[in-house]
């Protein structure tokens, strides 16, 4: 039961996470291959402060401003590059993010990782256990899902729709695509730094070596996979690959074939990914146009 | 020769050209005029195989073509010039010639067949080395045209050659158009500049919204009010 | 309402544009022609700021506009179409026209937590005269959609409905009836003529001189680069200079 | 090839069977690298861990049941030792397991373990405050702060004032580099530069050259085994005569192996343990028979005496945490393992003394001044 | 102190040798193909571990026989990514491309883990010391690589102006269409694009496995220096790829001797993102 939980709780946070890149690659169009970089300060922020002993709500915040105001000082450069070369900008920010977290000691220990986060207490509840825990990122979750729902059904998800079919007929349409392209951008960072805060407080130990282009590529599938552009595709892309992921480990493998296992299972992730562009680049949902809108009534 | 049969074409959804009929025979030049937008450009490459024609028939030579690829069509012996850009710009003016020769096959035949291109146009042998992209338009319009008839194709398929050319230089054009179906080489040429072109041209088409509206010889079009109003209403 | 002062435009040595000037009037509809690469389209690309002018300036309801980005332009109350059609191919043919208006408070950010009620109430009004247009344009059972599979010449309609919901006070139309066949032309060219009953200005590119004669109250005639011609439909159908440009010499 | 198909049928053939084990035994979890960038380390630790189970059961168990271990890969990284740990303890419920090698991974593992109150042991891991999870959580390792007196020891004696420290950038080496540099300066030398070095290049020569900048007579080099053997081959390469002064993540016949007779000389410091002890010679014995000829891999030795440590505690304690926790304080006290006395100070860790290693023909050897 | 210099600035242009050879090999498929092939990095990595396989147990061939299989079957390997892979997806948007690229280099990457582990491995050459000339020591298998990349340039300038299809293959980056147009036979010069660039990912990954060691993240890492080398020297240009290839090779090298080490890598990250923003507004900006 507490494993299931525990896998629950890793995969709540992988929902965060790949909510968060959805808006930008599948609602703005906008192929960011750093996203881990925010993921990264979220959870560094968030760790550093509250180890420090400040409060989890302010480390909460601080954790998305930063991100969010990383977000914004990569994205006003690097948005105004064309598509593929945003990506390839994106997955160096990535690295160097990772190279600062492993060389700038003084702040973050660099390898020797963060041990001992404690954990959350949100209005001097505290959040020690594995289910309060799991309700805790249920939460998070919940209102990250709502809110982008929120955001996307909106006129302003709209636009973000509108940029990622033809930039250029938006602007004609007077839309500001480069600004909302960066407010698209920020609001994903955000996001990220939300799912890393609470990865790093539940695991209460990160170092450089989480944030690697493994993390990239997973949550990459995790939205390819379940679905770009659909509100409902993270969730099941998640839930698919970290449940695949982890019922590996009830394979009782002999541990001399074990060596094996992890490429293996990343080999699948990569083919997975191939197989995907090649015969189903939607995804396992189908990206669908919306019937009801802000007015709520559905109109016939 | 070419013998084109109730075709539709078009690009996806937009459906350009809605059963035209045209025929072209040996050593003819024949020219389709019309408005912006009737359809021209989209007839040739659609004879070319750039686009597969929705149905319809094309015929060369009493082989049914219209579903090859442009490759087998230029083994055929038919070549074809696009409109614009229509050489390659950072290959030297030699090396564009080089690339023209591709059907040749024949190294020793290539060789021959370019010094012969340089004999008659000595002003490309002055600037072989020059890269094509710094040509000026009359002289990117040569190259492709020396480029196209040095492997004597049958049938040239020739994409508004006056594009964006000066009159006199356009009348060079023509000159060279001229020569070089004297040496037995049909031309289908698509022209928005219609009056040159019909003084060229022994028979010709009127193209009008993709389906031909119009058909004589040259001079007769050319005398023809019919063809102004097509242009310019009435 | 528009005025355009020596625009120009080279690319790598050719002129495009060549000196252009002209004033458009309010609630015109004024047409503008020439061969191929006459450089029609590139002027269009000029006045709306997609393309940085050389020289020249633009002005649009006495303000100068030449210099700012395509989009402050086009929410000034300036909108353009393109050559193909361009709709959001994955978004519904609802979610096209709901995008048009200028100006959606629920466009921004802070709006949507602060001002739930207004943008709500926004977004009905929006709902209800888009799907009133929608009906108008015989679109109404496909309204849910996606753009991209519409035939070409629902997509133009679309495209005409769009901009009647932006509700612009001047539209530049780049060929709207290419590619269409000719009962669709007729709907368009009906639409453009009840926009402009109800005050648009239009500065129309187009090549079926048919749609011209009867749309135009004032044609530009362009041959590269250079305006060669103006007047009515009529005296631009006998001008020599335009027969010239059209058939040669 | 072979291995992969049959690694696929025991896979399949596992699956089916796996409802089917045997309950009469004492299950261990153990959350060790077999994937991963530090497998190379891990696969010895199993054999020496399989060696001690065997022998453990074959004398008749603890009080007539069998160990058993439960080895859960940890794949190298903090997250997946984190996983791999919780199942460990609520899937297979153990109440004891032998926690992941490197430091880092550990540290991410044990508050798991603590939560749970679940004891969690590491034989390798050297950072110090590697037990300050809690009160479940032990090292049979010596920590660091006393390996970090024991190169700066070195260096002095050795008469070597001035050198530059390179060392690999984690935390293994960063906290090594710490202490020494730390002991070094209170005992008046003089460090002329610190130089971290990612983990798993191939291509270390710029680091090189900027290590022998100032014309240092030695070098300390915190490396593992493979970083090791690049940059010493490279160094020999060009040609750089300095003597190397390196910890004992690199004492390995495998560093040999890999680098050849560019490691010929270089002497480096490890936790010693006398080799002329009677459990000494039973393990290396022991080993031989298992295992043939092969070497004893590097830190073996701790790992079979973990096996005994954990195995006498559950015979005292009783197979619940709460029993092994406090039966593991007491089997230790005065205990003599293969390394030598495993009495846990009051951080439950222990002790030891440093001694010297080099390279002589190939084969790694008690450094003696000559 | 000088021969330190020397011997830094030595190591700079043996690496920006190597790093030029993966570069052009990416500048080709980039500039015939229109996508950046993430799995580049792969093919260099293979062709190093293809070497690895021949040279290793069972077979034990000695270098001088498993060189050129080894090679051949790095080209194999990117043949096949193409026939089975991109072909399939030729009229694909590129960030299709660029995604599917991403899995194939993950795929590949975790390929050759699954075979050889994670570990790195050597050639298990005896190792010599270096020959000393003005200070700087040069190793055999140094000088290798030198000689090797400039005959490689020489070779790739020769194929490029001189023969036939190398001028079908500028052709064709020039304007497929056209070239399709002129009877160019494009797929055919496709396949040699891949053969080409799979060779010098392959020749570049052994001589650099030669040098230093194999090991399975040795594409990604050496494909960011080659795609920073790229933009460098300017996309689909062959002198450009050498003079980015050498910059970053000595501008990397350089700098460990002036910053951290740690940031070594982050050096051609750095030159990637900066030429990245810088040309934006001229090279990469959708034509409209």
């Amino acid at each position: 039961m507490d494993l299931f939980l525990h896998l629950c709780v890793m995969c709540l946070i992988y929902i965060i996470f790949a909510l968060s890149l959805n808006l930008e690659i599948g609602y703005t169009g906008l192929f960011n291959f750093g996203h881990v970089a925010f993921f990264g300060i979220g959870a560094y922020t968030s760790a550093l402060l509250t180890l420090h002993h400040f409060p989890f709500e302010l480390g909460l915040v601080m954790a998305l401003t930063l991100s969010g105001i990383f977000g914004f000082l990569l994205g006003l450069p690097s948005l105004r590059l064309r598509g593929d070369f945003f990506g390839i900008a994106t997955l160096g920010f990535g690295e160097m993010i990772r190279m600062v977290f492993q060389n700038e000691v003084w702040l973050t220990k660099g390898p020797m990782g963060l041990p001992g986060i404690p954990k959350p207490t949100l209005f001097s509840f505290r959040f020690a256990t594995l289910p309060q825990y799991f309700l805790l990122t249920l939460g998070f979750t919940a209102i990250t899902f709502l809110f982008l729902r929120i955001l996307i059904r909106s006129p302003f998800g709209r636009v973000l729709k509108a940029i990622r079919e033809d930039e250029i007929a938006a602007e004609a349409l007077g839309k500001n695509a480069y600004r909302f392209k960066i407010k698209s951008f920020v609001v994903g960072s955000i996001f990220a730094g939300l799912a890393g805060a609470l990865w790093g407080h539940y695991t209460t130990f990160i170092s450089p070596n989480d944030f690697t282009l493994l993390e990239t590529i997973l949550v990459l599938l995790i939205v390819v996979l379940g679905g770009k552009g659909t509100e409902w595709g993270p969730l099941l892309g998640a839930a698919l690959l970290i449940f695949f992921q982890e019922s590996l480990r009830f394979l009782r493998l002999p541990p001399e074939y074990g060596r094996y296992l992890a490429p293996l299972q990343q080999m699948i992730f990569g083919a997975l990914l191939i197989f995907m562009m090649l015969f189903r680049p939607e995804g396992l949902i189908k990206e669908r146009g919306r019937r009801v809108y802000a007015g709520t009534q559905r109109v016939e | 020769m070419l013998e084109v049969y109730d075709l539709y074409s078009g690009y996806g959804k937009i459906e350009v050209l809605h059963g035209v009929f045209l025929r072209v025979s040996h050593r003819e030049i024949v020219c389709i005029i019309g408005p912006n937008g009737s359809g021209k450009s989209t007839l040739l490459k659609s004879i070319f195989g750039l686009i597969k024609p929705y149905r319809g028939k094309i015929q060369f030579m009493g082989l049914e073509i219209s579903q090859k690829d442009p490759e087998e069509k230029v083994a055929l012996g038919i070549s074809y010039i696009p409109q614009g850009r229509n050489i390659f710009p950072s290959l030297s003016v030699l090396e564009n010639l080089e690339m023209g020769a591709t059907p040749l096959r024949d190294p020793l035949k290539m060789k021959k067949a370019i010094q012969e291109i340089f004999d008659h146009y000595p002003l490309l042998e002055k600037k072989k080395r020059l890269k094509a992209g710094s040509l000026s338009g009359g002289e990117k319009q040569i190259l492709a045209l020396a480029r196209t008839s040095m492997i004597k194709p049958e049938l040239i398929l020739l994409d508004e050659p006056s594009l964006g050319l000066a009159p006199k230089v356009v009348d060079q054009i023509y000159r060279e158009i001229d020569l070089i179906n004297h040496q037995g080489v049909t031309f289908l040429i698509v022209e928005q500049n219609a009056r040159k072109a019909l003084r060229l041209a022994h028979r010709a088409y009127v193209l009008d919204l993709g389906v031909n509206r119009l058909e004589d010889t040259g001079e007769g079009l050319l005398q023809n009010e019919e063809v102004k109003r097509l242009y310019l209403g009435g | 309402m528009l005025e355009l002062r020596g625009l120009s435009k080279a690319f790598g040595g050719i002129q495009a544009v060549v000196d252009f000037s002209a004033r458009l009037e309010k609630n015109r509809i004024t047409g503008l022609i020439g061969p191929n690469g006459s450089g029609k389209t590139t002027l269009f690309n000029l006045i709306t700021g997609f393309i940085k002018l050389d020289r020249g300036e633009v002005f649009f309801k006495k303000e100068k506009i030449d210099g700012l980005l395509p989009h402050e332009i086009a929410s000034r109350g300036l909108v353009r179409t393109f050559q193909l059609s361009r709709v959001f191919p994955r978004m519904t043919v609802l979610e096209n026209l709901l995008l048009a208006p200028q100006g959606q408070m629920g466009e921004k950010l802070w709006a949507l937590g602060l001002k739930r009620e207004r943008v709500r109430d926004e977004e009905n009004r929006n709902l209800k005269k888009a799907l009133s247009l929608i009906e108008k344009i015989g679109l109404l059972p496909l309204k849910d959609e996606f753009a991209e599979n519409l035939s070409y010449g629902q997509q133009k309609l679309l495209e005409m409905a769009r901009l009647f919901m932006a509700n612009p006070e001047m539209i530049l139309l780049d060929e709207p009836t290419a590619g269409i066949n000719p009962l669709m032309i007729r709907k368009i060219m009906d639409f453009i003529l009840t926009m402009r009953e109800m005050g648009k200005t239009f500065f129309i590119i187009e090549h079926n001189m048919d749609v011209i004669i009867e749309c135009c109250d004032w044609v530009f005639v362009l041959d590269h680069g250079e305006k060669i011609s103006e007047g009515t439909p009529e005296e631009i159908q006998n001008d020599p200079r335009v027969i010239e440009a059209y058939l040669g010499t | 090839m072979r291995k992969i198909i049959y690694s696929l049928i025991l896979t399949i053939s596992c699956l089916a069977f796996s409802g089917v084990y045997a309950q009469e035994t004492y299950k261990i979890g153990a959350a060790f690298a077999l994937s991963g960038s530090i497998a190379v380390y891990g696969e010895g630790f199993k054999k020496a861990v399989d060696l001690a189970v065997e022998e453990i059961n074959a004398a008749g168990g603890i009080k007539g049941r069998k160990l058993e271990i439960i080895y859960e890969d940890n794949k190298s990284t903090p997250k997946d030792c984190v996983t791999a740990v919780r199942k460990l303890i609520t899937v297979d419920k153990v109440p004891v397991i032998f926690g992941p090698a490197a430091s880092s991974n550990f540290m991410a593992a044990a508050p798991v373990a603590q939560e749970n109150k679940v004891v969690m042991i590491s034989a390798e891991g050297a950072a110090p405050g590697l037990t300050k999870a809690g009160e479940y959580i032990f090292r049979v390792f010596p920590s660091d702060v006393l390996q970090g007196k024991g190169i700066s020891d070195l260096c002095l004696r050795l008469n070597f004032k001035e050198v530059p420290v390179m060392y690999v950038n984690n935390d293994w080496g960063m906290g090594l580099k710490n202490v020494f540099v730390e002991n070094f300066k209170k005992a008046g030398g003089h460090i002329m530069d610190e130089i971290p070095y990612d983990e798993g290049k191939t291509d270390y020569r710029t680091e090189l050259i900027r290590a022998i900048k100032g014309n240092p007579k030695a070098v300390v080099n915190l490396t593992y085994i493979k970083e090791g053997a690049v940059m010493f081959k490279q160094a020999y390469e060009m040609d750089i005569k300095v003597q190397w002064i390196c910890g004992s993540a690199a004492k390995s016949p495998k560093l040999i192996e890999l680098a050849g007779k560019a490691v010929e000389g270089i002497i480096g410091t490890y936790p010693v343990f006398s080799q002329e002890t009677k459990e000494y010679k039973a393990f290396r014995a022991a080993w031989k028979r298992k295992y043939g000829d092969e070497k004893i891999p590097i830190f073996a030795e701790y790992n079979y005496d973990m096996v005994y440590l954990t195995a006498k505690a559950i015979e005292k304690g009783g197979y619940t945490s709460d029993g092994i926790r406090k039966a593991l304080i007491e089997v230790a006290k005065g205990y003599r393992g293969v390394t030598g006395d495993k009495t846990f100070d009051q951080d439950r860790g222990v002790g030891s003394e440093y001694g010297v290693w080099t390279i002589k023909n190939g084969q790694i050897v008690d450094y003696k001044k000559d | 102190m000088s021969s330190f210099f020397l011997q830094t600035i030595f190591n700079g242009i043996l690496a920006g040798c190597i790093y030029a050879l993966f570069a052009i090999g990416l500048t080709l498929i980039y500039g015939v193909l229109n996508f950046v092939n993430f799995a580049h990095g792969e093919l260099i990595m293979w062709g190093a571990y293809f070497l690895y396989f021949l040279m290793d147990r069972p077979l034990n061939l000695p270098l001088s026989i498993a060189f050129l299989p080894a090679l051949c079957l790095t080209i194999l390997l990117g043949l096949g990514s193409d026939r089975f892979i991109f072909k399939p997806l030729r009229k694909a948007s590129r960030l299709t491309l660029l995604i599917t690229s991403l899995g194939l280099s993950f795929f590949l990457r975790n390929g050759a883990q699954f075979f050889w582990g994670a570990e790195i491995r050597t050639y298990g050459f005896e190792i010599k010391r270096g020959m000393k000339l003005f200070g700087v020591s040069i190793t055999p298998n140094q000088l290798a690589i030198i000689v090797s990349s400039t005959l490689c340039m020489i070779l790739l300038y020769l194929f490029f102006y001189k023969s036939r299809m190398g001028k079908s293959m500028r052709a064709i980056s020039d304007d497929l269409e056209l070239a399709r147009v002129m009877g160019i036979p494009s797929d055919r010069a496709i396949q040699f694009t891949w053969i080409i660039a799979s060779f010098l990912a392959g020749l570049g990954g052994i001589l650099l496995a030669l040098d230093t060691n194999l090991h399975p993240g040795m594409g990604l890492i050496n494909l960011v220096k080659a795609f920073a080398a790229t933009l460098l020297g300017g996309v689909g240009n062959l002198w450009g790829a050498l003079l980015g290839g050498m910059i970053i090779g000595l501008s990397e090298n350089i700098a460990v001797l002036l910053l951290s080490p740690g940031y070594k890598d982050a050096i051609a990250f750095g030159i990637m993102v900066m030429m990245l923003l810088i040309r934006s507004s001229t090279i990469f900006w959708p034509k409209e």
